[in-house]
């Protein structure tokens, strides 16, 4: 099979791997690999995806425990040398936890896990991952997840705010980030975040569960092709 | 203690308080040719119990039709299977987890979901779907809110965190299950035809393994009827009935098994379930015509000092029994090295037929295989109709009083019931979408709707079934609760394939439960015939009893149907002008139905009558509006009749969208229209532009139908020549029913 | 008086621990061995006014009992310290 | 020597702690007035062997801040009890 590698990390208790590896695969020119958290070696990947899920169960922290699996280093690595990493819910966490992206996700404020139909808005297109979206569109991805209460402090969410590294907001069907609108409770509205490069995003939505309109949404297939770009 | 217990003598009363009848036993040292010593009794007891042996209801479920070209596998194993084309089955199952429940919502229910789960992955099917059937007392309880709060929670953790969505489902609150909730879930797996494992024991010399958890004291009492008193006092305090479910360990079992079926790792695999390491390996064995040899020493243990009677009877979760060949070993420790999860050789497959258990090398159970397995006692029983039907019956409200009650008032109380109330409370806290496969979640239909990878079809899955309906008409009830999952998978385009069910019932030896059962099995068996849908798993929940009597006879069918193409799925949406036509005749049975119960408060009267002919054949014909795009959607007729199911469809329209509905006239007023809940009926949306396409179709189908109504622009819900209510107000009090009973008043455990 | 409460709920024991034991092998493989029987349990701390020591801590015991445990498969135990103390 | 560890984690103070705020309120309406301030965190057990105190109140230090808290929002303390204290 041909086409860049896009490794796709599988640890245990990772449950949105295959939804992953189809998201990729259904991008042309992209080739999904399973990278396996025991591993020590990339195996030449160009881009990264840690998917959603319960790592571990979530058990004790989400993301606390699948930190410290060995491919870890290796995830950290790449990142750091400017390789493309999206981490999606689960991996979002995961990435807050291995300090890639600052703040971290608390259990939902409303204290129970919620899975819904979601609207986000771009607020950044600075991002391999989003640079095929319209600054401010409207995306729908779902969320499922019961602990994406992103917190940071002020210091932190005004930087994040100020160069422009939060890149997706809960908002209302009108694009407005409002109190109803956001989900579990997260500063600010905040969906997902980049790093001070912009090769790294979290998220807590899912834009691997936005890849056809037979589940409602397609518009996950731009982050993807994005990846693949940046990727290539 | 240890060996106290072990070498207990068997006496009469330690007989009784195992729940064994004197002739059961006089039987057993028949077939064992001397008396069982205490381990022996106590297997015995579980392998002969209701929950094992189906010692009650055996002979009357073969009354159910297990077989059509359809059916890949049928009763007997871990779960049935369907063939569903291009080479994939769906296996699927339903199981009961109530009394687990009442003590321990949260662990009660969740261990219920790893449990189906379990049953359908051990067939080597990746789990693609779960739903939940769900019965409380009423809400305003503060203890049943405990226990619907952390059912919830359970269902939802435990689905989630494994990655299997749960989809669809059911709730009813009803006082009579204030005292034993159930809780029944259901699981679908997906797999290739010659991917099929079987839980056989096969291969004398083959060796026998526990993959997966230790095993702890969990649940010792759970399948038996153990009484207390004959086991020191001591014993029973540090003996933790409640399992508790670790849904992380389960996805790794998850994905162990799957890749050890998948490569040919092993021979058999079953789950340890209720009755734990004896039943699993007993049906093993007896399904292999093999014997089985076991030392419970070799048993990894979470707990010291575990006697052999708690190692074969621990009810700890998240394990597999296994049975590879000699050369398979290496492989088979291999995949469980990789998903670090224990492995343990505990036994090995004999030829002599024998169930034989050790400890360190010593003998301590030495049974004939068929005397656990095949020689269960079967009972049936000749009992006559409960005297409390008639009453029933004869008890139906004066018309007058009817009549006098104002019909709009009406339509929000039932909107308002948390039986009838939107669920979204529930199913937002249950992933429904992971695996990608969700084109219909919970909300939008009477059914879900999955896609099925690999196929241009999807598959129709629906959990219904209505205690009140059995309760007053038990053979009605049953057949209604098939009907009922039939007309759900015609809204969204599927055929059914086949049914399983959850048999939740009281005490079977009470002569009205027996006659329940009996007759809503017989309801259940009439109504699968007629929608050629074989029953190919099921199980049976009996004793479901507390203080205040029994719960209402509750069958819950759990039904799977295929719509081929994906593309002629029901697409929702609507517009003004678009026009509703209502299948099947006005309503008029007032029976046994919501209006009584939830605005009157009295239970009385029959079910509605069953007309499977008529059911089958309007069936048909929603399938092809649906699938043919002339209907966008389909909404049965069921809980609250016409005027809910009017509703409901309107609050599927685009926000602004209004409905108008036109009743027929009738003397006693527009209530049976509105309200009644007959049979084999369906309001269907159909755009205006085919209209007259939606019209020849009908008429040439011999089927009765009118034109109800039609979407308006000005968002109320009218019942012309009744009165009219603002949409808005209708849906805020539907959709906020249950939450904010859930956000705003206190739970007590 | 007012108190400080400090009440700690954990599994009983006999009943698997999920995430002790998940805890405990990624300890390990951290590199931290020797680490035996992780049990992961609820802190629960709170100020409390009203009545003398005894009345408080009948009250906390209630409290446990119908709220922050769930006794069918926790134990709990606490300690109450006077403000200031 | 071999230490039975007690870890307590909570959310730093001047964090929101919902399930805190949703423990109060349940308690005052079960008629539990005067609670206040309820913070609900985590206690988590083990045992462990090997080396002197300092060097297990060292090791466990390092345990808590790489993996049982998350410092971006909890705090933590220790307790080590020798065995049989
Ligand atoms: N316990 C539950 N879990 C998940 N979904 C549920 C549950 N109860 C109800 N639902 C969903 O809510 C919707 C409405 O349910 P219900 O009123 O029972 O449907 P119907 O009357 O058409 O059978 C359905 O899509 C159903 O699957
Ligand atoms: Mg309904």
């Amino acid at each position: 099979m041909s086409g860049v590698p896009i490794g796709i990390v599988r640890f245990p208790g990772t449950n949105c791997d295959q939804d992953v590896f189809d998201a990729v695969a259904a991008i042309d020119g992209a080739r999904p690999v399973w990278l396996w958290h025991k591993e020590t070696a990339l195996g030449g990947v160009r881009g990264i995806v840690l998917a959603g899920g319960f790592a571990y169960g979530d058990y004790l922290r989400a993301g606390a425990i699948a930190r410290f699996s060995p491919i870890m280093d290796r995830v950290i690595a790449f990142a750091r040398s400017g390789g493309p990493v999206l981490g999606i819910c689960n991996g979002f966490q995961i990435l807050t936890e291995a300090g890639l992206l600052p703040g971290a996700l608390m259990r939902n404020a409303g204290l129970s896990f919620v899975c819904r139909e979601q609207w986000l808005r771009v607020d950044s297109t600075d991002t391999p991952f989003t640079r095929h979206f319209r600054p401010r569109q409207l995306v729908r991805f779902p969320v499922a997840h019961g602990e994406g209460n992103y917190v940071a402090d002020d210091e932190t969410l005004d930087r994040l705010e100020g160069e422009g590294r939060v890149v997706f907001r809960y908002v209302d069907e009108a694009g407005e980030a409002t109190p109803l609108a956001n989900p579990n409770g997260s500063a600010r509205n905040i969906a997902g975040i980049a790093d001070e490069r912009g090769n790294v995003v979290g998220l807590m939505p899912h834009p691997d569960r936005a890849m056809s309109l037979l589940v409602g949404s397609q518009d996950g297939r731009e982050v993807f092709r994005g990846l693949l770009e940046a990727a290539a | 203690m240890t060996v106290a217990l072990r070498d207990t003598p068997v006496t009469p009363d330690v007989v009784a308080a195992h729940g064994i009848r004197a002739d059961e036993y006089d039987r057993i040292v028949e077939l064992l040719g001397r008396e069982p010593n205490f381990t022996e009794l106590g297997v015995f007891s579980l392998m002969w119990s209701e929950h094992c042996g189906y010692k009650y209801s055996r002979a009357l479920l073969s009354e159910f039709p297990s077989t059509g070209p359809q059916v890949v596998q049928g009763p007997g194993e871990n779960a049935g299977a369907v063939d569903v084309g291009h080479g994939f089955a769906v296996v699927f199952k339903m199981e009961s987890h109530n009394h687990p429940s009442a003590v321990e919502p949260y662990q009660g229910a969740a261990t219920g979901v790893g449990g189906i789960l379990r049953d359908v992955f051990t067939m080597g099917a990746r789990p693609i779907a779960m739903l939940d059937s769900l019965r409380f007392g009423a809400l305003d309880d503060p203890h049943v809110r405990y226990l619907f709060r952390h059912v919830v929670r359970g269902v939802g953790d435990y689905g989630n965190c494994v990655g299997v969505p749960t989809v669809g489902g059911e709730i009813v609150f009803d006082d009579a299950y204030a005292g034993n909730p159930l809780v029944n879930a259901m699981c679908l797996g997906l797999i290739r035809h010659e991917d099929l494992m079987r839980a056989s024991a096969a291969g004398p010399g083959n060796a026998v393994y526990v993959l997966g958890a230790s095993t702890g004291r969990d649940g010792i009492h759970g399948a038996s009827k153990l009484a207390s008193t004959e086991l020191s006092a001591d014993t029973v305090e540090s003996r933790p009935t409640v399992q508790i479910g670790d849904p992380f360990t389960e996805k790794l079992l998850l994905e162990a098994t799957l890749e050890l079926i998948e490569s040919g790792a092993a021979v058999g695999v079953q789950d340890m379930g209720a009755a734990g390491l004896t039943s699993s390996s007993s049906e093993m064995a007896a399904r292999a015509g093999t014997g089985i040899e076991i030392d419970v020493a070799l048993v990894p243990r979470r707990e010291p000092g575990m006697t052999p009677y708690e190692v074969l009877l621990s009810e700890s979760q998240e394990r597999m029994l296994v049975v590879a060949r000699p050369d398979q070993e290496p492989a088979l420790m291999a995949i469980a090295e990789k998903w670090d999860l224990p492995c343990t050789r505990i036994g090995i497959v004999t030829d002599d037929d024998l169930w034989r258990v050790l400890e360190d090398g010593e003998e301590v159970c030495r049974i004939p295989v068929a005397a656990l397995v095949d020689e269960v006692p079967r009972y049936v029983r000749e009992v006559q109709e409960p005297s409390y039907l008639a009453e029933v019956h004869g008890s139906m409200p004066d018309p007058d009083e009817i009549a006098r009650i104002d019909p709009l008032a009406a339509l929000e109380g039932l909107l308002s019931a948390p039986t009838i109330a939107s669920k979204r409370w529930v199913w937002e806290q249950y992933d429904h979408h992971v695996q990608t496969n969700t084109i219909l979640g919970p909300g939008p239909a009477g059914a879900a709707l999955l896609s099925i990878k690999g196929t241009p079809g999807a598959l129709g899955v629906s959990t219904d079934g209505n205690g009140r309906y059995v309760y007053c008409d038990p053979r009605r009830g049953g057949a209604l609760a098939v009907a009922e999952a039939a007309r759900n998978l015609a809204t969204v385009g599927a055929r059914p394939l086949g049914v399983t069910d959850c048999l939740n019932f009281g005490n079977p030896e009470k002569d009205a439960v027996y006659f329940q059962f009996a007759e809503a099995v017989r309801g259940i068996a009439e109504a699968c015939r007629a929608f050629d849908a074989p029953v190919v798993s099921g199980n049976v929940s009996f004793y479901n009893e507390s203080p205040k009597g029994a719960i209402y006879p509750t069958p819950t069918i759990g039904m799977v149907g295929l719509l081929e193409d994906v593309e002629a799925r029901p697409r929702g949406g609507g517009s003004p002008g678009d026009s509703l036509i209502l299948i099947g005749r006005d309503g008029a049975h007032l029976g046994a139905g919501s209006l009584l119960a939830e605005v009157l408060g009295i239970v009385a009267g029959r079910a509605p009558a069953v007309d499977l002919d008529a059911e089958r054949r309007h069936a048909e014909i929603v399938r092809e509006l649906v699938r043919g795009g002339v209907a966008v959607s389909a909404q049965d007729v069921s809980d609250g009749g016409l005027a809910v199911t009017a509703a409901e469809t309107c609050f599927g329209l685009p926000a602004a969208c209004g409905i108008e509905i036109e009743l027929p006239e009738a003397e006693g007023g527009p209530h049976g229209a509105m309200f009644g809940e007959d049979g084999a009926r369906y309001l269907l949306v159909v755009p205006a532009e085919r209209r007259d396409l939606a019209r020849q179709r009908l008429d040439s189908g011999a089927v009765p139908w009118r034109e109800a109504g039609r979407v308006t622009s000005d968002g109320r819900i009218r019942f012309r020549d009744v009165g009219e209510r603002p949409r808005e107000e209708l849906e805020r009090r539907w959709r906020n029913a249950i939450s904010d009973r859930m956000e705003t008043m206190e739970d007590e455990r | 008086m007012t108190a400080r409460v400090e009440v700690f709920v954990q599994l009983k024991d006999g009943m698997l621990d999920p995430q002790g034991k998940t805890l405990e092998h990624a300890l390990e493989a951290l590199g931290y061995s020797g680490v035996e029987n992780v049990r992961v349990g609820k802190w629960i701390t709170f100020a409390v006014e009203g009545g003398c020591r005894e009345e408080i801590a009948g009250r906390v015991d209630e409290m446990c009992r119908r709220l922050l445990a769930n006794t069918v498969i926790e134990r709990f135990t606490y300690k109450l310290l006077e403000d200031g103390e």
